[in-house]
């Protein structure tokens, strides 16, 4: 593979991180909004959040790209390439998100809560103070697998005409016929970039924890 | 330490003859990294007696009881199960040779152990954790077990819980449930690790009740416990560990009897009820 | 925009023909996969350190890529090492070792979940080894993980859809192409969306069933 | 499904609205739109040698990106181009992704009910491609109980189907999602033929000739290649200016010379968009 190829292939890679990157962190704001609307009393609230946690996991990404990048024109909203690709990489991500959020503030345990109502704090100081924070670390883990379970999904964004890690790889395979070389390259590049975010993950946790008793 | 080391067990435990024991227990000594459990051990458990293991928390009571069970490995010294060793094996030059995994099993088979967790499998019913063994082990007709299962269950009282499942069982009926599986295998020596230290103070009794029946049926108890009213009462020997050293070994009466050890005066004093011992 | 799934109607054969595909693909990846899992999970645990290392760097490999990079290097890259697979069998074995790699994690947490007492009782009353591993690790062990399973199982049909890459004549290969043929491309999407929301929302029920079954086998206080 | 149908437009009306955008689009003349913004976006695949393919030095290149580069000139604007697979590339432009597509695609009746092309670029008759050396495969019709590999979504896939059904025994067709994973598969062996049009698998020959060889003669109807816009009244204006810049391209040898360069051999095409005989 020469060199200039190579290049190629990182400059891929490079647009693999940057749109996933961008996806996860509108991801999660979505999916901070999304959990807060699922844990609302009010039906009129938690129904949809259910709804679009059901829609965003239960359909494939591939399908739910389509129809982001077909669909929406079709009632006014047109969106480059690139844009229906973080969009649908967000909002499936965010219906995942979501789903961890709520399991990590529902595990904050009770007493902790109510041991802050008998020292006075108010639910919103409570949520800032002590629930959110636990609730983050409790999510921490499932964030850093969740940001690499996008890293690996944006291999489809090709589909709303996206070139990536994965089509890029699929192009110079097709024009040099070297598919083992190409696809194993980028395998490896998504393993460099993988194991990078794993242990990125793993560090932030421990620091994570020094809070702790 | 340095003032509790020189003392010898007190009270002579010669006067059980070696054939006698049901557990012997031959110079042991544990160690974790640099952490050293056990120190050195030698003791005799009668048989068709009631031996109770005492001491303050970290003594080393439990990981005695565990080596005796072969589920911690002792780091040198050896253990015998009515004279036949369990793991280790003396060998002529004076180190050990370890025993085959049969052998293990085998021997292990007839010792029953009962835990502090009770550990019962959550996917069985209490019938079916009682039969487990005898099926799997003994090879017994499925039928058979559960007769000879169902019998295990009535003498620890529950014979109307048989079909129900651990979760549907209270912290003391669970390990009644644990002690019939032990008890199903015909066990020549029961060990009991703190049976009741994970229960309500007022699901004790009913556990302590059942094992008082088993001691009075001249069977071989070896208890780690901290009921110290129960070790009085139901023991008829009293071995009192301290930092991983046999501080004393004998009848209630020496043990607990004046003058009192120091350590062990200490002991009743920091870590227990005033007045348990005066029940001696 | 207009929508008029009689169109698709008419092809009800196919679409079906190619759900059943999908169907089956899956249920097959998903068992198989969960019994490689099971496999690799006692390997790492009782076998020798260089097999746990082994297994651990290529359980990484596949849960570090992307399930198209392995499909492409397997039916592509492939033939250049002589390894020469059918559309459906290298989407078979490609889903099944991706599920692997993944159902191994999951079982691998689950031995650890497991509390080490249930072990040491069973060894007290002489189970052996592989006693303790059938007769109390493994069904303990599957009540703990089933909800990681039913999700696990969740993703797979979705990845289904990435066979349609290689030929694979599934669900998405089979009304993506009569969308095409018949220009009804919004009609096809639709139908896949709702095809795909039905199957994950099924399974999903499916397995709460079965936890609730199993809710009483949960562990006591 | 009425309902569900019913729900979803609803709940992307109320999308719509809540972040303020018009539904139906303003039709703003494309030409003019094209030229004040100094762009032209066309969509194609790049999956499609020699008109669009990515090279070995992993650039867009082929006959297309020549031929509209020699268009934007005409139109005084850039080229934007949007890359997708082939089976996407439709659905797009009806969704204003582009204004116009490359590809390019072959001239068929299905397709002129629903799109306007310009004239055509080269011809698409179909044919066969095979591995080099395969004695089995000497004439089209030897396909026949055959598995045969083609483009989904594609006329190609179609006239292959269409011919199959004329041979006893039929012929088992594998739809790729695109033309180059189809020749791949040749390679490799899992299929006995690629068909695609005559101008592509010539390419692909000469350039392999050692793995591949055509199998003639064409088995498809004579066709022709165009470019893809849509019926929407106000892209006809784009579609008519890049008509006369094919034509001037035509007259003036410059398509002649590009031809020669992509495919060894020039075309004699018609200057309309003829009655397409598939």
């Amino acid at each position: 593979m020469s060199l200039r190829l190579f290049e190629l292939m990182l400059w891929a890679a490079g647009y693999t991180v940057v749109i996933s990157a961008i996806s996860i962190v509108i991801g999660l704001g979505i999916g901070l909004l999304v959990c807060a609307a699922k844990l609302s009393p009010n039906r009129l609230l938690s129904l949809p959040a259910t709804l679009f946690i059901s829609f965003f996991r239960g359909v494939p990404l591939l399908v739910q790209l389509l129809l982001i990048y077909n669909l929406l024109p079709a009632v006014g909203i047109s969106v480059p390439s690139v844009v229906a690709a973080v969009v649908g990489l967000s909002l499936c991500t965010a219906a995942y998100q979501a789903e961890n959020l709520r399991g990590g503030f529902n595990s904050v345990p009770k007493g902790l809560l109510e041991a802050a109502d008998m020292v006075g704090l108010t639910p919103w100081q409570q949520l800032k103070r002590i629930r959110a924070p636990i609730a983050f670390r409790l999510t921490l883990p499932a964030l850093v697998n969740e940001a690499i379970l996008i890293l690996k999904a944006s291999s489809l964004i090709s589909v709303v005409g996206v070139i990536e890690l994965t089509r890029m790889a699929q192009n110079l395979a097709a024009s040099t016929y070297k598919p083992l070389l190409f696809y194993s390259v980028a395998g490896a590049l998504y393993l460099v970039i993988c194991w990078t975010v794993a242990g990125g993950g793993a560090l932030a946790e421990r620091m994570a924890r020094v809070g702790r008793a | 330490m340095s003032d509790t080391a020189p003392l010898a067990p007190r009270a002579s435990t010669a006067e059980t003859p070696e054939a006698d024991a049901a557990v012997l227990v031959r110079g042991v000594t544990k160690r974790f990294g640099d952490t050293e459990v056990l120190a050195g051990i030698d003791l005799k458990v009668p048989t068709g007696a009631t031996t109770c293991l005492i001491g303050p928390s970290g003594s080393g009571k439990s990981t005695l009881l565990r080596c005796i069970a072969f589920l911690e490995e002792a780091t040198t010294g050896t253990i015998e199960i009515h004279g036949d060793p369990l793991g280790f094996a003396e060998a002529p030059d004076g180190g050990r040779t370890r025993l085959s995994p049969q052998s293990i099993r085998a021997v292990r088979s007839r010792i029953g152990m009962v835990f502090q967790q009770f550990n019962l499998w959550p996917h069985m019913t209490a019938l079916g954790n009682v039969c487990e063994a005898l099926v799997t082990v003994r090879r017994m007709r499925r039928s058979e077990a559960e007769e000879h299962g169902m019998a295990q269950l009535s003498r620890v009282g529950l014979a109307n819980r048989a079909k129900h499942y651990p979760s549907e069982l209270s912290g003391g009926q669970q390990q009644r449930v644990a002690i019939a599986r032990a008890l199903a295998l015909d066990p020549e020596v029961m060990l009991f690790d703190e049976p009741t230290a994970s229960l309500d103070p007022e699901l004790t009794g009913e556990v302590l009740n059942v094992m008082r029946d088993l001691a009075g049926s001249g069977m071989t108890l070896l208890v780690v416990t901290h009921e110290i009213g129960f070790a009085a009462t139901v023991g008829q020997r009293i071995a009192f560990l301290d930092h991983g050293r046999l501080l004393l070994d004998g009848t209630p009466r020496e043990v607990f009897g004046e003058p009192r050890h120091p350590r062990l005066a200490q002991f009743l004093e920091t870590y227990l009820d005033r007045g348990a011992a005066a029940l001696v | 925009m207009s929508l008029d799934f009689g169109l698709m109607l008419e092809k009800l054969p196919e679409i079906l023909a190619g759900l059943w595909v999908t169907i089956w693909v899956w249920v097959v990846a998903t068992a198989l996969g969960a019994a490689l899992g099971f496999l690799v999970a006692a390997a790492r645990r009782y076998g020798p350190p260089p097999v746990d290392w082994l297994l651990r760097l290529l359980v990484e490999i596949l849960r570090g890529t992307p399930f198209l990079v392995q499909l492409f290097l397997l039916y592509f890259g492939g033939p250049f090492v002589g390894l020469r697979l059918e559309p459906i069998p290298a989407g078979l074995i490609g889903l099944t070792v991706y599920a692997g790699a993944y159902f191994s994690e999951i079982f691998r947490a689950g031995f650890d979940a497991v509390p080490r007492g249930h072990v040491e009782a069973a060894q007290c009353v002489g189970l052996s080894r592989s006693q303790i591993l059938r007769r109390i690790l493994l069904p303990e062990m599957t009540m703990l993980v089933l909800p990681q399973c039913v999700n696990m199982a969740i993703l797979l049909i979705k990845e289904t859809a990435i066979l349609s890459i290689i030929t694979v004549p599934e669900m998405t290969m089979v009304i993506g192409a009569i969308g095409s043929q018949q220009y009804a491309f919004a009609d096809a999407m639709f139908l896949l969306a709702l095809f795909y929301w039905v199957l994950v929302e099924i399974c999903g029920l499916l397995g709460r069933i079965a936890e609730a079954r199993l809710s009483k086998f949960r562990f006591a206080a | 499904m009425a309902m569900n149908k019913r729900f979803l437009m609803k709940a992307m009306l109320g999308l719509s609205l809540a972040l303020g955008l018009p539904l139906a689009a303003h039709a703003e003349d494309t030409l003019a739109k094209v030229k004040s913004a100094g762009v032209l976006k066309v969509g194609t695949e790049t999956a499609f040698a020699p008109f669009d393919f990515i090279n070995e030095s992993g650039e867009h290149a082929g006959l297309n990106v020549d031929m509209f580069d020699e268009i934007g000139k005409e139109l005084g604007v850039k080229i934007e181009w949007v890359t997708l697979p082939w089976d996407g590339v439709l659905p797009a432009l009806e969704a204003g992704k582009f204004d116009m597509v490359a590809g390019p695609a072959t001239i068929t009746k299905a397709r002129l009910e629903r799109y306007r092309f310009t004239i055509p670029i080269a011809e698409a008759t179909v044919a066969l491609l095979k591995q080099a050396g395969d004695d089995s495969l000497s004439k089209p019709e030897d396909i026949a109980g055959k598995l045969v590999g083609s483009g989904k979504a594609t006329a190609q896939l179609a006239q292959l189907q269409e011919f199959g059904k004329s041979l006893k025994g039929g012929v088992e067709t594998r739809e790729y999602v695109s033309f180059n994973e189809a020749y791949a598969d040749l390679a490799a062996g899992r299929i006995v033929a690629v068909a695609n049009s005559l101008p592509n698998i010539a390419y692909v020959a000469q350039q392999q000739s050692d793995t591949f060889a055509v199998v003639k003669p064409a088995f498809g109807q004579p066709s022709y290649f165009g470019f893809i816009g849509t019926k929407k009244p106000e892209d006809q204006s784009l579609l008519d200016a890049v008509d006369a810049a094919i034509l001037k391209m035509k007259q003036d040898g410059r398509l002649g010379k590009m031809q020669e360069k992509w495919f060894g051999t020039t075309f004699d095409t018609p200057d309309t968009v003829p009655e397409p005989k598939v």
